[in-house]
């Protein structure tokens, strides 16, 4: 429990939250800082092909194991139930229409890369090792959710009549394959993989050395993003979904803790799992979303995956989960 | 100069939306249009912003296209059927350009 | 496909204006905006870019309000006066929509 | 609020000859005008980005100019001169301004 | 005498006044070199959240004194001071209006955040140390200003059928001390504080090795921007307007001396309050401008802030003022 | 021969290749993938910005020699041979016009900046020294060939009823000349010489460290823009424009072989100018062609110079000019 307290206490005061939480702070006071969109797209695309680049390097170093497979088949199975349990949740606690919670649903299944990114920078600082293919898996986590989401639909409209809304069709289904951060996460682990560490060490001083720095400066815009958000449309969030955006991460996460373990993972491995469980997405989700569903109302899926999830995540539950981990894998 | 009525489209309409939007335009066999972008906005949705966004689930796109004046019923069809579900916004407006034949 | 005449507005103003314009827009109770970056431009007082700038103050954005023709009037006023003192301009323009309740 | 007939011109126009366009506005005395950025767009020579672009060779302006009628064609011969031999669009909308004194 | 003229040739040569002169030269010759505003936009995000940072760590190191306290308090001083004297100083000599006398002032009495990260760096390069919260001192030094200059005007305007233009309404109020480079300053400089060396060496290769360059970068935009303004509203700047350019930073670094030595900063203090002082905003400010003072022309006070003082602090102030600091403290 | 494979084989798989490679691929997959325009335009900046200046810092140490005058003639006189070949290569074998011809042909005169910075990056992994003016050449020969082109077409039209197009005007004349890609090359490479090693050091750690991974992240970028050219408009080049493409790379790089080893260049020095030669522009001359050559277009010449050239001097053509510079001077 003491170790607990001082990792969630070493972690509020790292450089990382506070920067998240001047961001908050400065938009609910309604400053005009902003960071231009071109710019926080650079550092979103920077993130990606470093910790794509730097998963698969590790990789090319330590070797594949079988556990890569098993990780990829229980991450994509983990993206695809965790909308289940969502959507009965949201449904029970909360008012939300059939639409909107499989809407909600979605972005739980899949996983918000910026927590991912903090709990290996938490990693790091703590010391503990995680294995690199851990970046595949959350590439493959990513869209399964939205299949399940509009399965739910579907399903729950197929009693009336139903429009034709909330089907998959062909175009979509490339778009969110073929999504940008699929893509770049991928593409990068393979470039990391195939040059290995003397790729690596050519490029270290630009995907390593600056990546915490540039990590604060994005969680500002993270932080400005969350607190504008809460700002405006707070009051589409009832208190049970406010509710449902913290329980929810720690569902995901007790879900985590198990499956990764049953496969084997190592502590960090196990805490990033769980990490990927508990975290809301927030870029390919809601994208996929305005097309598939665009009955769902955004300011619910986005205020709650971004103003309650992602910031409870980043201050308290990443160190729960490695806490957890550790627990019961050390 | 000599110049010529026509129309001229201009269409609001979510970033998710936009290659739908500008595949059925082609598909119509349109003479051209422009995108510009949207830096934010409000509506009945409440109001939005594009700085800092990572997403474009909540970016704005605006489309405009002129068009000869018989074409634009046809064209503003084709373009309502994306735009009708979902956030966006359809204004037509008259003009005068100078090459009419280009706008067939 | 039928539609009915509404107003469109158009408003030129600088940066730092930008919000206590939307702020007025909002109060007066106006069924949306959308706002749209500027690059350059030039007038009585000059040209200017926004080519490398790090300040606002020189910079501007385009308002367009599309209204209910009923409205156009009161909308118009409420802006002019937030535009009047400062660089900026207000243009009105007949056009056509689709849904004319959404304007009112 | 009492409004006055004017036209709006909108000329779209490639990015390297932006600079040539807004010399000869210059020339002509115009009252003033807005550049707007353009993100892509599609017409007789096909699709184009302006995404991941460093080459200003494909990219495109949108020109914004109002002014009072009797101005209208003057500035539209002036303009079409340049615009004619490039990619590129004219098109003038009747509009009404608050202020027309501004605009001759 | 002789070692001033070392310290500035030296200065003049740097990277950073000849990056500055290659912008200013390729705007005057009509180049289309220019710099992306959003790209301008992020350097200039990246050097306040590196300075105010390093300002911070910088506190947490040598510990808070007493100094900071007054520090503050001249600063602050100073600020709402120094327009008094640009004020009548400009109507004494040119022939501006009151709105555009105050409006020039408010801009003196203000501070050029670019101004003071040259100092910092010839400072370093001079190995000479300074006190860690004169980033704070900056950040206070921002606002004052805005209130002198607009109770000038009102002041002026009293006498006469006066408009009820000038005034000081709350959000602007708000506007002006929720400013982005306040937030991000200040913000920057406690998490500094907070996080402490620890902090600083997690984002080290982000905040500290590439500044110098960054900085280079920045100064390129900012001449073209200077050069910009020269070329296009020159003029807008009568003669007697331009001498006050030159002279007005350097009545205020002689009261940023006096009042530095006062209070008994450090040679290096010292030096950083003379440019402070010496040198004039251009974000903060004129941004303001606009909304209070919408009559006065923007031309005149951008043009010489930008085009006339900001290169004299640059190229020849900075040095000036270290040495006479040096003179006097050393 | 085998050191060549050997050459190529690393080549094809470094970080640079395969970053490009997978930007190529994600915009064939018509993946949303995409690097906002501010950004690619930063990198371009920052990349020219450090080329430039390593290149005068290297002049400084090295002295200067009697061949940079030789090598700037060499190279002006290269960019303006070239088209008249290219020109008359692609009336032989194809079917474009002339305007079409001699805008292609101002294209291969001149230079693609990041093809250079390909090979530099190359001979720096294979530890080949290279003389650091070689980056005031690729300046010099941005230019020259324009003026070919529009003689190229004024000639072919003066026999009959010729528009008034295809005239190189003084503005026009200007606005080559003091392109921002020509500017900022000669402008850090000036600021580099002056400062020399000192300056480097200075700034080292942002325009030295960082360099690859930059390089990388841009690569991605031109891959992007490539793959895109040649999903949309492939329609336009008939087979033997793009045979074109491939075979007048090698014919430069031929031409640049002899006059590098006439003039004395060192084996990292002649691989440059056979690379300069040997690659096609697509910042300042299809600019030009547009506001000189509006009838031509711009579908050919930036499809065959983005989508075929680039790649192929990319990923087979730097390696094999290596290699004979190598065979030829070694
Ligand atoms: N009347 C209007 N005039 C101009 N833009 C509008 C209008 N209504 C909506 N918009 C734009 O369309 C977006 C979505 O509108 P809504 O669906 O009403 O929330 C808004 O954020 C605005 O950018
Ligand atoms: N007649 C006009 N047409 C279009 N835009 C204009 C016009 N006049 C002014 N503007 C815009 O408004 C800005 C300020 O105008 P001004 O107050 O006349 O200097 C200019 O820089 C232009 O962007
Ligand atoms: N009918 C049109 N409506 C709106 N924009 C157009 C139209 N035609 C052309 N454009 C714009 O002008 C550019 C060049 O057109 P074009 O010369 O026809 O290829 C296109 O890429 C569009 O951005
Ligand atoms: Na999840
Ligand atoms: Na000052
Ligand atoms: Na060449």
């Amino acid at each position: 429990m003491e170790a607990i307290i001082a990792l969630a206490a070493a972690n509020l005061l790292s450089p990382n939250v506070l920067f998240f939480a001047l961001g908050f702070a400065a938009a609910m006071a309604r400053s005009d800082l902003s960071i231009p969109e071109a710019v926080a797209k650079g550092m979103s695309i920077y993130l990606l092909m470093a910790i794509g680049f730097k998963g698969g390097a590790g990789v090319a170093e330590n070797g594949l194991t079988f556990q890569l497979g098993l990780a990829l088949v229980a991450g994509a199975a983990l993206s695809a139930a965790i909308p289940l349990i969502a959507f009965f949740l949201l449904r029970a606690i909360s008012k939300l229409s059939v639409t909107d919670a499989a809407a909600v649903a979605a972005h739980y299944g899949s996983i918000s890369i910026v927590t991912f990114v903090a709990m290996t920078s938490m990693l790091d600082t703590a010391g503990v090792e995680f294995e690199g293919f851990m970046v595949a898996v959350a590439a493959i986590m990513e869209a399964p959710a939205i299949l399940t989401a509009l399965f739910l639909v579907s399903g729950a409209k197929s009693g009336g009549a139903a429009q034709s809304r909330g089907k998959m069709d062909p175009e979509l289904m490339r778009e969110v394959m073929l999504n940008s951060s699929i893509v770049l996460l991928i593409g990068a682990f393979a470039i990391g993989w195939i040059t290995g560490t003397e790729g690596l060490a050519k490029i270290e001083a630009f995907i390593v050395s600056p990546f915490q720095g540039v990590l604060c400066l994005f969680l500002l815009d993270m932080g400005l993003i969350a607190g504008r958000g809460m700002r405006d449309s707070r009051k589409y969030l009832a208190p049970p979904v406010i509710l449902f955006g913290v329980m929810m991460p720690l569902i995901g996460a007790v879900l985590g803790l198990a499956v990764g373990n049953l496969i084997g993972l190592s502590v960090g491995g196990v805490a990033i799992l769980m990490t990927l469980c508990a975290s809301a997405s927030y870029i390919a989700v809601p994208a996929a979303m305005r097309v598939a569903l665009p009955e769902a109302n955004p300011s619910i899926y986005l205020t709650l995956s971004l103003g309650v999830t992602f910031p409870f995540n980043l201050t308290v539950g990443i160190s729960l989960y490695l806490a957890l981990s550790q627990l019961v894998g050390g | 100069m000599q110049t010529y009525p026509a129309k001229r489209i201009e269409i609001i309409i979510e970033a998710p939306l936009l290659h739908r939007l500008t595949r059925v335009l082609d598909q119509a066999d349109v003479p051209g249009y422009t995108v510009l972008p949207v830096r934010a906005g409000s509506g009945r949705s409440g109001p939005w912003t594009r700085e800092g966004q990572v997403t474009k689930a909540g970016g704005m796109n605006a489309v405009v296209l002129v068009c000869a004046a018989d074409r634009a019923s046809g064209i503003l069809d084709a373009a309502y059927e994306v735009v009708a579900p979902h956030i966006g916004l359809v204004s037509i407006t008259d003009c005068e350009v100078v090459r009419p034949e280009r706008f067939e």
